[in-house]
């Protein structure tokens, strides 16, 4: 493994003898396999030798099995309060997909809109929702509703962008077959650009689901909760609770990746089509 | 270990003219950049403010101590202290300290108390449920985090559940805004909510954990043991600065409080820390530490019966699920010699009050 | 074909024009383009690479405006003719939804913009087409649930015939639409095309660089000129019909085949030197 | 106007009349420069009239001309502390593009490496980093790092995402034109995947502004600083001083938008040859 | 061409095979492929639409790896005759950089991997390739600065041949290279790639679907049947050389075409029904 050219072409290498199919999907299922728990056994045991070897206290880093283990002794806390804070991104997530697509849609079309609407999308992105959560809990009281917007207007931005960019660079020659059809403006989006934006759209969701729970926790972090495990690691964080502060962070980081895995699957089946999900 | 460590710091101390020896500046200086990270931002509060001052009127430098002043917000400054991002910081009771400790496995030690008491008392509306604190059973409480350490005991006293109500997450410093939202009790500070209420008209009813007789502390002074051993000296004039300006502050309230101006850069609010906010905050702390400090002694120093009582209370009610060993938790006697009577032991300051 | 049916013309003409301005470069594509097309008619176009054909069956088709001079099909403005579903394109590239597969791609169009079908040709003859048929006669009957990655050159540009003939439309705008096809399967994909001419009663505008292939299939040849092109030649080609294999050895075949070639040197003189 | 096809398209509309190009750009020109004071005006506007009709406190929203002469009034200090953010939020900005650029390098190629760091990425995106901000301020003391690093790692996510897709989504037959020359894996880098991952990463870093504005604003409010927009709104927050609160959002805002047009005009340069630059 | 120079074999096939899976559909494309070009030939591949010889061209290139059998070039794996830079490739479309004008589309190629460049021809020879009259002679002088997009089918068709023929590389590969060409375009660009071939003595595989070019160009034709694909036919053209205009008259390339014609008509034989 000189260089990652002859990993991912599959053919640059020196050797000229030809690789069979077979050998070559096994290969492929192997590393699909083990390399993400590769990746994630270097993180975690680096960790660990880290702050084995460092002696470096709890309240800075904790070594990452004390942090599991607190977790594997109180399940049904981290899922009461997984479930709170999962759910109010998820909602904010689809809430933020919807919007966006819509407003994507009129901005594809309407170059006016589009330009006109650019600096307020700017502008809602750009507002420090942190620091107006409180101002949030005086709209919206204790619901779960001021939390939900939160991970809503956090995953808002990249889908507004990204399902933009993708509707807006179609072939040409496609379009005008449709045009010449006389398709209607919601038959190219539906037939054409909708499907064409589908990658980045995939691209960005896979980001969005993080900003999400990243938005649902600021939310409960800074406004009216009472669960949720944004809430648990502020209270754990005021208590120099250091497991439960880790572990509320941890299990975050579990469902973010389950919910990216997720995304991931659905893309490897919507998008078979993709170059970008070529065996190069 | 403390006694052994502060019995020869208490020695030097008293040799007033040791306090301007090159041997000692030196040795203060050896400490470098200290860092002091304050408990909530700058404010006008005992163990912020007295900081502020001592800085401002050039007491550290007297005593060739160079101290940077961050303003913090967070309950993390424990950790900022044993991890050796800052020196010195304060805690809302001792309670915390020894809570720091033990969850974090921190080497805090306490070194000075301004407040034997409880800076927090339980707010209700007037017109609210909430007419005992039985009554708390099933409403929703709003916290900052947690609830402080002398409610919760006052609760323990009264005998009552804390997992009878529900704790809502708050943020900001606004009582009006939060009782407005429905809130049946908020946690407040005596020094600053009261204020805001009584200037709302809001009507409201206290629990103070002082008439259930709490043991508690407020404005608790605290370094790393490992910095304590480094630099002794140090820490005694830090204190030494700091009670002075306490001091300077009881005086001359207003110019005090006026240098925590000069360190907040607001915006087009230059009589934010008005009457009503910050100098009522100053007033009613320094009032609550001078209260409490027992006659004839300087304020700061630490009331160890209190605090251990204030530690097996907070055992007995289950903050600490056994009792701590509180006692390795605090720089006993490291403070007593910084104070001739009520007079901080200072040069120029000893021989003006000798004067008057 | 019939001069005196002037009332059946079906694309008209009047002095176009395009032009276009790109960072400061201006090309001048089409300049004073004149000419009518009969309903029914089988027009080819002939002209030099980057001479204006693809533009101009943009024009005709209504999908860029011109810059200058009028353009009409069945008398209105192209934008009508599409809405009344007049027009099958067939562009240079095949231009598949790469997300479909090849029969998905086939039955995409007709189902388009249904409601506004008051083309001539009903809705019940578009339905009846039979796409496993239609993909069968193409030679792709195989290759129904393929990609069109998964498909060869040649075999994309067949998906787009298809295409374009699945909708039995009364305009077929063909550009190129055979340069990716070997010779025999090209000589196939012709008579279908004439098949479907003579069955649907359409008018086909036909670019294409074969001058063989224009006599072969068309009524009338146009040749245009370069930049800024204009018509230099119009040739109709009498020779009759049907015309089947054959007739490439015919004499009049040769006079029109050479005909065309004299004018396109002329048409071709200046790009290449 | 009957619908949003009719203007993008330019040459749907009912009129056969030939549009003439100047005349065309005249009006393309109008709604380049109108549009956005347009939507501006409109948000700002309908807040105003909102406030003022419902006679809402301050607190929970002040009206958009009180906070805009506030931000007049005081002109140095909103300049002096949206400095310190805006270069925070900077640094982390292009701190987060090279990181994911080099990561998205070495996926794009090497698909072991991809599978592998997918895990470890999306753990990094899901952490919710404003709980742990406290945390960096242990690991990194009273400097701007902890703030600039924050910025980081909100910026860094949408970056090696779309990074990631574009570099991997090039055209089969250009790809085969360059490796017939045997151009080396980072000559086909530089002279293909990356101009084709361009659009897409313009696109991540329109969304990135925005975020890395946040990420400084969240790194500051724990503390730590003592100038900078997150504070002053801290500040402002825990002291009830509406102006100060309202008048820092609002410059955070506008920074963003600033930069997010900055963002856009490079990209209308450098993409002048994408199909979604193309006047539709 | 000389069969006794056995050992100026340039590209060998010996039962070569390939097969493509994609969701559980196999299309095996190539099967026992045979065959031997010699150095400095010029070979044509015809065959049906589909049958594999974009495939074939690929296997040649190295840039796909053979399922069964072996393929070499001079000697050894066509990864190492990549690495002596011995390839231009014309690929099936014209596959230029958006983001480069005309002119930078056609400098690129030569500036990459320089280091490696052991090629027979060394660098004095490429870099004195003067840009400005390629394009000339490919009628693109004008549109030197040029954005791909605003350029015509054909004349993306033609900056990808003078991208190729910039590099004077030994072998040429070239996939379907003028069909998107007029006619009297594509006669020029013929002889500018006959000229090259005899100038650089290069070897050229050439796949097109005109039989007329295909006997006008080559030295020996290879008629590939349809899936899966293998060489049916291997026709050696004996016609003199130079040939220029006019050898279409001859008797012998009539003789010829009407030879691949039928053996084409074989190799086609069930794909259209
Ligand atoms: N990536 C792929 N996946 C699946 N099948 C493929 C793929 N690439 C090519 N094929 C199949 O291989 C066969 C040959 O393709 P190839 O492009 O070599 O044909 P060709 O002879 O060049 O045809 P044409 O003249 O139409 O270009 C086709 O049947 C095609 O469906
Ligand atoms: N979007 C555009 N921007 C700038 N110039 C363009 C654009 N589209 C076409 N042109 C120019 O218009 C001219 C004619 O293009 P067109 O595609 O109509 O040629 P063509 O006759 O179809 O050629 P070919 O036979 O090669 O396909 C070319 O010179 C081309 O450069
Ligand atoms: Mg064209
Ligand atoms: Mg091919």
């Amino acid at each position: 493994m000189t260089g990652p050219a002859e990993n991912s072409l599959g053919s640059t290498g020196p050797a000229a003898s030809p690789r069979s199919s077979p050998e070559r999907k096994r290969q492929r299922r192997l590393s699909s396999t083990v390399a993400p728990v590769f990746g994630l056994v270097l993180l975690f045991g680096g960790w660990e030798v880290y702050v084995r070897l460092s002696g470096v206290s709890p309240l800075t880093l904790p070594p990452p099995t004390r942090i599991i283990r607190h977790l594997v002794a109180e399940p049904s806390f981290y899922v009461r309060n997984g479930w709170v804070t999962l759910s109010e991104a998820l909602i904010g997530f689809f809430m933020a997909l919807l919007t966006a697509l819509g407003l994507a849609i009129v901005m594809a079309h309407w170059r006016f809109a589009e330009r006109a609407m650019v600096p307020v999308i700017v502008l809602v992105q750009s507002t420090p929702i942190a620091v107006l959560a409180p101002v949030f809990l005086l709209w919206f009281g204790f619901s779960a509703t001021p939390k939900i917007l939160v991970a809503a207007l956090f995953a808002f931005v990249p889908f507004v962008s990204n399902a933009l960019g993708g509707m807006k660079s179609i072939d040409r020659h496609t379009l005008e077959v449709l045009r010449s059809v006389d398709a209607r403006w919601w038959e190219i989006l539906w037939h054409l650009r909708l499907p064409h934006a589908l990658p980045a759209l995939f691209a960005a969701a896979r980001v969005c689901v993080g900003l999400a729970l990243v938005g649902a926790v600021i939310g409960e972090l800074y406004g009216g909760s009472t669960r949720g495990l944004g809430y648990q690691a502020r209270i754990a964080q005021s208590r120099s609770l250091v497991d439960q502060l880790w572990g509320s962070v941890l299990a975050l980081a579990l469902i973010g990746i389950v919910l990216t895995l997720l995304v991931m699957t659905l893309e490897r089946r919507v998008l078979k089509w993709h170059t970008s999900q070529a065996p190069i | 270990g403390d006694d052994a460590d502060s019995a020869p710091a208490d020695g030097e101390t008293v040799d007033t003219d040791a306090l301007t020896s090159e041997e000692r500046c030196d040795a203060n200086r050896a400490a470098g950049t200290i860092t002091y990270v304050s408990s909530f931002d700058f404010a006008a509060a005992a163990s912020i403010l007295d900081v502020i001052v001592a800085e401002a009127e050039g007491y550290f430098a007297e005593l060739c101590l160079e101290v940077d002043i961050q303003p913090g917000f967070a309950p993390g400054n424990g950790g900022l202290v044993a991890e050796g991002q800052a020196q010195f910081s304060s805690a809302g009771s001792f309670g915390e300290l020894v809570n720091t400790n033990v969850q974090g496995e921190a080497d805090l030690v306490a070194i000075a108390q301004y407040g034997k008491t409880s800076i927090e008392t339980l707010v209700v509306p007037a017109d609210g449920p909430i007419e005992s604190l039985d009554d708390l059973a099933g409403s929703t409480v709003g916290i900052k985090g947690d609830l402080p350490y002398s409610l919760q005991a006052m609760l323990g006293v009264a005998g009552v559940e804390r997992s009878g109500f529900e704790e809502l997450l708050l943020d900001g410093f606004d009582p009006v805004a939060h009782l407005d939202l429905g809130i049946d009790a908020l946690p407040v500070y005596k020094s600053n909510e009261p204020a805001q209420l009584d200037a709302a008209g809001v009507a409201y009813r206290q629990f103070d954990p002082q008439d259930f007789d709490v043991p508690a502390s407020f404005g608790v002074f605290f370094t790393s043991a490992s910095f304590l051993e480094e630099h002794p000296t140090a820490v005694e004039d830090f204190l030494r600065a700091s009670f002075r300006g306490f001091a300077f502050a009881v005086e001359n309230p207003e110019v005090a409080v006026g240098y925590t101006f000069d360190r907040i850069d607001a915006a087009g609010n230059p009589n934010f820390f008005s009457d009503e906010g910050e100098g009522f905050r100053w007033v009613t702390e320094s009032a609550l530490v001078l209260e409490t400090t027992p006659a004839g002694q300087g304020p700061g120093l630490l009331d160890i019966d209190a605090l251990g009582a204030e530690i097996d209370l907070l055992t007995q009610v289950g903050v600490f699920e056994s009792e701590p060993d509180w006692r390795s938790m605090l720089a006993e006697g490291l403070a007593d010699g910084l104070y001739d009577g009520v007079d901080v032991v200072w040069e120029g300051l000893a021989t003006e009050s000798d004067g008057d | 074909m019939g001069t005196d049916r002037a009332a059946t013309v079906e694309v008209r003409a009047r002095g176009l024009g395009k032009t276009f301005d790109s960072d400061g470069r201006r090309t001048e594509v089409l300049a004073g383009v004149d000419f009518e097309i009969e309903a029914g008619e089988f027009v080819s176009l002939l002209g030099p690479s980057g001479c204006g054909k693809s533009t101009l069956l943009r024009l005709i088709g209504g999908l860029i405006m011109p810059d200058a001079g009028e353009i009409t099909v069945a008398g209105q403005a192209p934008q009508v003719g599409r809405r009344s579903k007049r027009f099958g394109l067939v562009p240079q590239t095949p231009a598949l939804l790469p997300w479909r597969t090849v029969r998905q791609n086939l039955t995409l169009l007709p189902r388009l913009n249904r409601g506004r079908g008051d083309a001539p040709r009903g809705d019940a003859a578009r339905k009846a087409i039979d796409v496993d048929r239609l993909l069968d006669s193409v030679g792709l009957a195989d290759f129904a649930h393929a990609l069109p990655a998964e498909l060869s050159g040649g075999m994309q540009q067949r998906v787009s015939l298809a295409r374009a003939f699945a909708l039995r439309p009364p305009i077929l705008l063909m550009d190129e639409p055979f340069a990716a096809l070997d010779e025999i399967t090209r000589s196939h994909m012709r008579f279908l095309l004439l098949d479907l001419w003579v069955d649907t009663n359409a008018t086909v505008v036909f670019v294409t660089h074969s001058i063989e292939e224009a006599v072969l299939l068309s009524d009338r040849v146009m040749v245009l000129t370069n930049r800024p092109g204009h018509i230099s030649a119009d040739v109709t080609i009498d020779l009759p019909r049907p015309r089947r294999h054959g007739i490439e050895d015919d004499d009049g075949f040769h006079r029109h085949t050479a005909a065309l070639r004299a004018a396109l040197n002329g048409a071709t003189a200046t790009p290449i030197s």
